[in-house]
């Protein structure tokens, strides 16, 4: 009903009424479960909703027409990377023989995927410079698990029990000392310097025998390449801890710069960031880590194997004692790897660099718009990365509009907002990444409503402070929302079980 | 663009990467256009075997998926969206999660649940990291009857921790599940307190436990009672909050979601109201924007690692909301009535296959009761396994290969069936291991 | 960007630029062309659109949210049977093995198709009471084309050459006249009753030995059966004519009326209407036409035939000479079918019975709730079939709103208008037809719709006579498009040829 | 609502029809569930022999169709909503269609493009029927090389009509095209003044045509020409437009549309403006809405069957609109340089089919020249047609079944090659021909 505005739903739910289900599949035998214990049975049936197909085909293509999404529009999320999804890799993920293989299935019957898993491996290992690749993380949280138990693992095979601490800039992605404390260690802060860059000295002092490993993101979340991190790397090193390198921005350097060729030991990609494996409303992703030489005794079981022969088999459990073991059920979020390997080869090794190119060059040409309008800070002059940082620390100052605001009024004018008060260390900084897949009308659209918004904040700073007036909802309370959590809701009506038939 | 920014080429734009720093060529294929990797993709699909009758479960499980589900999932507005962090344009997603909330709730009897995990394993292992921040205890006591890949991922997770595991009956009528006795034994050692107990509904032998009895248990030693659960199996199963368990952890797979050879999958966690500020991961509740209306948003982020840093109750954040309302059309597609005809009929199934398989010198490994899944004992059963699909028959899996350190079974299948199990494919079955049994013997 | 409101959308050639386009497929060797003669070849290249893959789908993803569809709401359309479309006949269409099917495929590689297309003809001539069905028609205007040109062939081979009418009621859909006039007759329109029923003792009157057919709406296009249907045909068989049922309402009486047994000689379906085959924006459509015993050696050719050992395959050109010959290329719209076949299937025999029970209940429930609110004209009271007629009449004489007006406001309220001044019979008349498939909530909240805008109507007509108020564009000058006719767009941008690298 | 209406019962409502004409009982199979009826129409459909290399085209060709089409394809918002009646909520349909006449008055040069007919085979008779109306004629000439179910279809709309046939050249280079002095002697016939001359371009034997010579001849005598074109060849090939065709009619099949065994398809009809009240079927104009925003909209609906009822262009009422934003999609997915690159591929892979079944002892019948298909000479062709079926290739069509009346042709294959047919599909028909002639000879 959206194209005579947006519809919020009741909830499916409120929608059910008892008999109106379809029968999906025949019904059961009356004595299917005559053999199970009845203390074994449940007693009173899941209240699950019973809907017509049109009521619920309609709940939830009309749901959905209340998300924005990058197949409808543009959506310069910093740090997200919301690139374009090519529709190729969904329908490659859902052939049947993809899609239908079961994750125990015998090698031999699985060998299509599993020359798949190698080769995507192999790219992966090439583009980071790292030794090898596991597949296994479901994320790019998962993954930075994974590097770091493998850091763990490597200390303590050397019998160096005493590292206990991880450093991590006080810029970084919330996951990096979240994974730090999941995998035991300390995570010690390291401050920003004043211009909200990584401070290379400052990790250089911090580090000590103590250190496990430092974690890194570069580019910074700044957008900023560290240009020092050859010293820093060194430094790490010499200290006998291990580099990490948070790949999320892997996308401003494709084919620039390998963090394995310039020393760091683990990494991890983001496929659906970097390699358009869609972000599906919060996931599914895919986390490949890429480790040099001394982590690969350590990386996570089970490895896809290439014998003599050609063919391809799963390494076995326990083949392999030096591995950190399972991070996971099984092999991987294959479904989404099939989805990074048709990105990687329908670019190929020039594609690739291209990707990277356009996506610095997008981002450098937003941040000249803004920087030449004068209608927000830009903190970092210097040329960016594939995302930059704005700021309406002088708007707000002027206006009392503040960065929240300009992105709510960002969506009245049919943009998402970029990402705001991220990183923590900018004041009412918004990052943002345009990536390489948007055409420059659509830059220039998006900068020109960026200014559109300035001029409104001096004229009438409530058309900003109050929006967005155009989306299906206005702001909500999300106070009351943790105050009084509510989340779930209850059936409506009655379940009759078995089936009233 | 480049005149606008000023600079003559691209390369000027990548100054900052160090002379020393910069990268070597990629050395990898030319692009590669749509037509020619498509016809490559599919030739590649096509050397995967997803034709063989399959009676191959072990956590993983196929079911019928009505056509509408896939058709609402490839709706970019849904697959193309991110995180809801705007949540004014956001409210698809966001109801979506709450409505998905909902309906886990109402599958494992507990209120509160978060908007999904990577998958079954990592969730299990959140789980019991869940009960250890909320006992304070550093000591999980695991079943050996759950999952043997379950168990590594808790190895993995509790790299620093305490995890032990509990023995199974070895004979008798409770042969294969947990032994009570044995739980009871280690949560009395009072130097090591116990934070929670993980045991597995149906178990990894497809049989049911004794949950109820092992949650008392748990409880009288202060421990939680983490229930590791097969969502399908809940439309006629007793839910986790029905026999006291206080979280419940699980693979939503079987809610309707492809095999795709591991993942993407659901984790799924639940846990009682009292632990509502320890389950990790996302969750969406319900409020009310400026003018009163009803919507939804992200909420008590506080235990989440964009605010609470190291603090956090876990590292996650992307997780698998696509599948969560892929499991969500799922399940509201068939309805109450249409799961509870899913899991009947597969246990019916699995009734004819334990007839057929014991009518040709198969017989069940264990006595006690199962849904849809159970071992039997066969004869050198790694080599009729493959001779099986040589004939175009899946048999389960070979005990042996999941479970190689216990010689009690190496001479087992673990084999299921669900409503895609169909009689011809169970009569194949039998056909053909009585012929590879005779020809293995 | 619809979360946001609809958006209009620049023209795909206004968003064309040069070397934007995809390679989807290699490039063809230089001298491809070589062996063709220079004055067969094009000398300018056409100016297709060159797009981004994201420009492109965001278009269409776009474009489509302008438009109202069952999948999200109700379209009460009078006469079109807007039902629900389920989900498997979509998948079933697609799969590879139907979809891939080359027309000329020799028999034995098409068996599953033909059994396929065989059982469907059983299970319409069932249903319609007919002798034998073609599946051949494109459409319900095509089917009538076929009915009448077998009506025709089966009056020129009893030397019967002097039938040169067929008669059609005024409150007819066009297709049926201008059908008639493209097969060679002349249509002799009957005027309808004052009540705007068919006039049976009109149509009496009208026959004679120059009638070749009548054709003849049944229930008629008010949504009334017609009881003394079977008087009619008798008088037209007495007359040596033959009798022509419309079938687009056979929606309101699966199970209860075959036209066959009653004593039609021909009737079409449109499985686009009754057996939820979707409407695609204006088709494709497919129009099975059922006929009685004597036109059986006059249908279409070819007719899938099925031999005694139980194999299929389609009748040979010139197999059978008394066929009027083939009406298109091909068998049939196959896709079409496929997707009516697995309607057919879901619902069974009980399950067809109660689609007309519940469409013509629906309708029946939205009749009474607008005539109890005395808000518009009920024109006949009896209680109808699967749609009604209610009128804006009166309400127009009281405020000035007119019938259109009150199409165009429902859409603000988030529904489809029903079918306007059809037939043309009923002043001010609207032809609503809520189908079987639609929840008495939604048939509730129509009902509750349509008496709010009478209320408007009275309390602040302009609200009506303005409206649409809430849709992407306001109402249309359709005077000035057909003054000026502008039928295409002119490429914005020159294109380069061959390709430019 | 029985009580709200105030029945007893639903057979109440049903009360009209009279007692002696109710149906008898629906003598029909019972309700499939989704999952049975899925199961067997995939069954059904594996049936169809969709896995061979196939060389046959005749009309239906086969090419890449980028995995977005069809995913926007299945959007419900297009498939689920029909004709525009209120253009307010039909822009996207109404901007799709003006979008589609567009497109394709590039592809043929013609300003004037109907909203789509049936398929290939009635838009030709459409087509030939308006020039009947624009000429006030009643005579069609129709070439002998036009696709013969074409000619089917316009002897059964022409059943009180006049349609002559041209015959071809017999021999020589031109063997196998329209035959222009016999078209001259056919147009001079004083008595019987030709409306129109349809001749299709390339014709059914893949040859091309003299078209700008025919269309002197035609338009001398007074009669319309009428171009049956195949649109992907429209990429490389001289457009209607370009050699004085009054009206271009065909099959929009080609644009990406499945060949799912002869429909939906999609029928092209274009012309010149000056017969722009002539063209039967729907149009779609711009126009503005009250505050002046471009809209689109139907227009010139008074040719149209609901507006002039008897005195209408056509019957038409239903069209294709769903196949005529499928083309539009593809063609803009392909864009200008993939749309030429999958022509002259085509044309590349019919040049190595020529030389590698002429090495093979099956030369071409014609000399003339082709785009992508063409006939050759087998020695006992059916047969050999049937042989290689076995062998997995299909080749093509037999002529013999196509024109059984021509004696000449009951030896030839009519085979085609696209952007699809890959050299080892080539070599393999070459090499099972080879081994099919010397077994059948
Ligand atoms: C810089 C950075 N690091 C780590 C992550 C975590 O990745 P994921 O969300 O895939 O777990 C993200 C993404 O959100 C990120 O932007
Ligand atoms: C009563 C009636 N007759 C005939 C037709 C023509 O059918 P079609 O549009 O499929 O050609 C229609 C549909 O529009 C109709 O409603």
């Amino acid at each position: 009903m959206s194209v005579v505005g947006p519809r919020l739903q009741p909830t499916i739910f409120e929608q059910s009424r008892p008999g109106r289900g379809v029968a999906r599949v025949a019904h059961s035998p009356k004595d299917a479960l005559a053999r199970i214990p009845a203390d074994q049975l449940r007693s009173v049936p899941p209240g699950l909703p019973e809907l017509s197909e049109p009521d619920l085909v309609r709940h939830y293509v009309n749901l959905s027409q209340l998300n924005y999404a990058v197949d409808a529009g543009f959506y310069p999320l910093g740090s997200c990377t919301m690139k374009w999804n090519p529709k190729i890799n969904e329908w490659a993920a859902r052939l049947p023989g993809f899609a239908g293989l079961h994750p125990m299935a015998p090698d031999e019957t699985a060998q299509g995927t599993l020359q798949l898993l190698w080769e995507l491996e192999q790219w992966l290992a090439e583009i980071s410079g790292m030794r090898a690749v596991t597949l296994q993380p479901a994320a790019g949280a998962h993954g930075e698990l994974a590097g770091i138990l493998m850091v763990r693992a490597y200390h303590l095979a050397r019998g160096d029990a005493d590292r206990t601490e991880v450093l991590v800039p006080d810029s970084a992605h919330g996951t990096n000392p979240a994974t730090a404390a999941m995998a035991g260690y300390t995570a010690v802060t390291i401050p920003s310097r004043p211009d909200g860059a990584v401070d290379i000295d400052a990790f250089r002092a911090a580090l000590g025998p103590r250190t496990a490993a430092i974690m890194i993101t570069n580019p910074s979340t700044l957008g900023l390449f560290e240009s020092r991190i050859g010293d820093l790397i060194e430094a790490v090193h010499a200290a006998g801890a291990l580099a990490y390198m948070d790949g999320a921005n892997l996308n401003a350097i494709l084919g620039r710069f390998k963090p394995g060729e310039a020393g760091f030991d683990v990494m991890h990609i983001n496929t659906h960031k970097t390699f358009s494996t869609p972000h599906g409303g919060g996931g599914p992703g895919a986390g490949p880590v890429g480790v040099g030489e001394r982590l690969v005794p350590f990386l996570p079981s089970p490895r896809v194997l290439r014998e003599p022969d050609g063919t391809f088999r799963l390494e076995r459990t326990g083949e392999r004692p030096t591995s950190i073991g399972r991070l996971r059920t099984f092999v991987g979020s294959t479904g989404v790897l099939v989805r990074a390997y048709a990105y990687l080869c329908s670019h190929g090794a020039a594609g690739l660099a291209e990707v990277s190119d356009d996506a610095v060059l997008a981002a450098n040409y937003l941040k000249h718009r803004l920087a030449e309008s004068g209608a927000y800070d830009i903190p970092f002059a210097r040329h960016c990365m594939h995302e930059f940082i704005a700021s309406a620390a002088t708007l707000k100052r002027a206006t009392g509009v503040r960065t929240l605001d300009v992105a709510k009024r960002l969506l009245d004018k049919g943009f998402h907002a970029p990402t705001v008060y991220f990183p923590l260390t900018v004041e009412e900084g918004m990052l943002i990444e345009p990536t390489e897949t948007e055409s420059i009308e659509t830059l220039d659209a998006f900068a020109d409503a960026l200014i559109e918004i300035a001029r409104e904040a001096h004229d009438h700073s409530e058309l900003v402070t109050e929006a967005p007036h155009g989306a299906p909802v206005r702001r909500l309370d999300e106070a009351g929302a943790a105050r009084q959590p509510d989340l779930r809701a209850r059936p409506m009506a009655p379940i009759d079980t078995p089936c009233p038939d | 663009m480049l005149s606008a920014i000023g600079v003559a080429s691209v390369d000027e734009l990548f100054a900052d990467i160090p002379t020393g720093l910069r990268a070597s060529r990629l050395n990898l294929p030319d692009a590669e256009p749509e037509l020619s990797l498509a016809t490559r993709l599919e030739a590649m699909a096509g050397r995967n075997r997803t034709d063989l009758a399959s009676f191959l479960g072990a956590g993983v499980y196929r079911h019928y998926s009505p056509a509408l589900v896939d058709q609402l999932l490839l709706r970019g507005e849904w697959y193309t969206a991110y995180t809801p962090y705007q949540p004014e344009v956001s409210q698809g997603t966001l109801q979506s999660i709450y409505e998905y909330q909902s309906l886990m709730a109402e599958l494992t009897g507990l209120d509160v649940v978060s908007a999904s995990h990577y998958d079954g394993g990592a969730a299990t292992a959140e789980a019991a990291l869940m009960a250890c921040r909320a006992t304070r205890r550093e000591r999980i006591l695991v079943s050996h009857a759950v999952h043997p890949q379950y168990r590594e991922v808790l190895r993995t997770y509790f790299a620093g921790l305490q995890l032990d595991e509990i023995p199974l009956v070895a004979q008798g009528p409770a042969a294969g599940t947990t032994d009570l006795v044995a739980l009871e034994r280690l949560l009395a050692e009072a130097d090591h307190p116990v934070a929670g107990v993980v045991i597995a509904q149906p178990d990894f032998f497809g049989l049911l436990e004794p949950m109820a009895e092992a949650g008392r248990l748990a409880h009288a030693a202060g421990a939680l009672l983490v229930a590791v659960v097969e969502p399908v199996s809940l439309a006629v199963l007793a839910p986790p909050g029905a026999y006291g368990a206080d979280i419940a952890a699980g693979e939503g797979q079987p809610l309707g979601i492809p095999p795709q050879y591991g993942g993407p999958y659901l984790g799924l966690i639940a846990c009682t109201t009292a632990l509502i500020r320890q389950i990790p991961g996302r969750l969406v509740g319900q409020t009310r924007d400026l003018d009163g209306r009803r919507a939804f948003v992200m909420t008590l982020q506080a235990r989440e690692q964009h605010i609470r840093r190291e603090k956090a109750a876990s590292n996650i954040c992307t997780n698998q909301a696509l599948l969560a309302l892929a499991a969500s059309i799922w399940l509201a597609a068939l309805g109450p009535h249409g799961l509870r005809d899913v899991a009947a009929t597969g246990a019916a199934r699995a009734t004819e296959l334990e007839g057929a398989l014991a009518a040709v010198g198969a017989p069940r490994v264990h006595a006690g009761a199962y849904l849809n899944e159970f071992a039997v004992r066969v004869p050198n059963a790694r080599a009729v396994h493959r001779r099986l699909l040589d004939r175009g028959v899946l048999a389960g899996l070979a005990l042996a290969d999941a479970l190689p350190d216990e010689p009690a079974l190496s001479d087992a299948l673990l084999v299921c069936a669900t409503e895609l199990t169909t009689p011809e494919q169970i009569t194949r079955f039998a056909t053909e291991l009585a012929s590879a049994i005779g020809g293995a013997a």
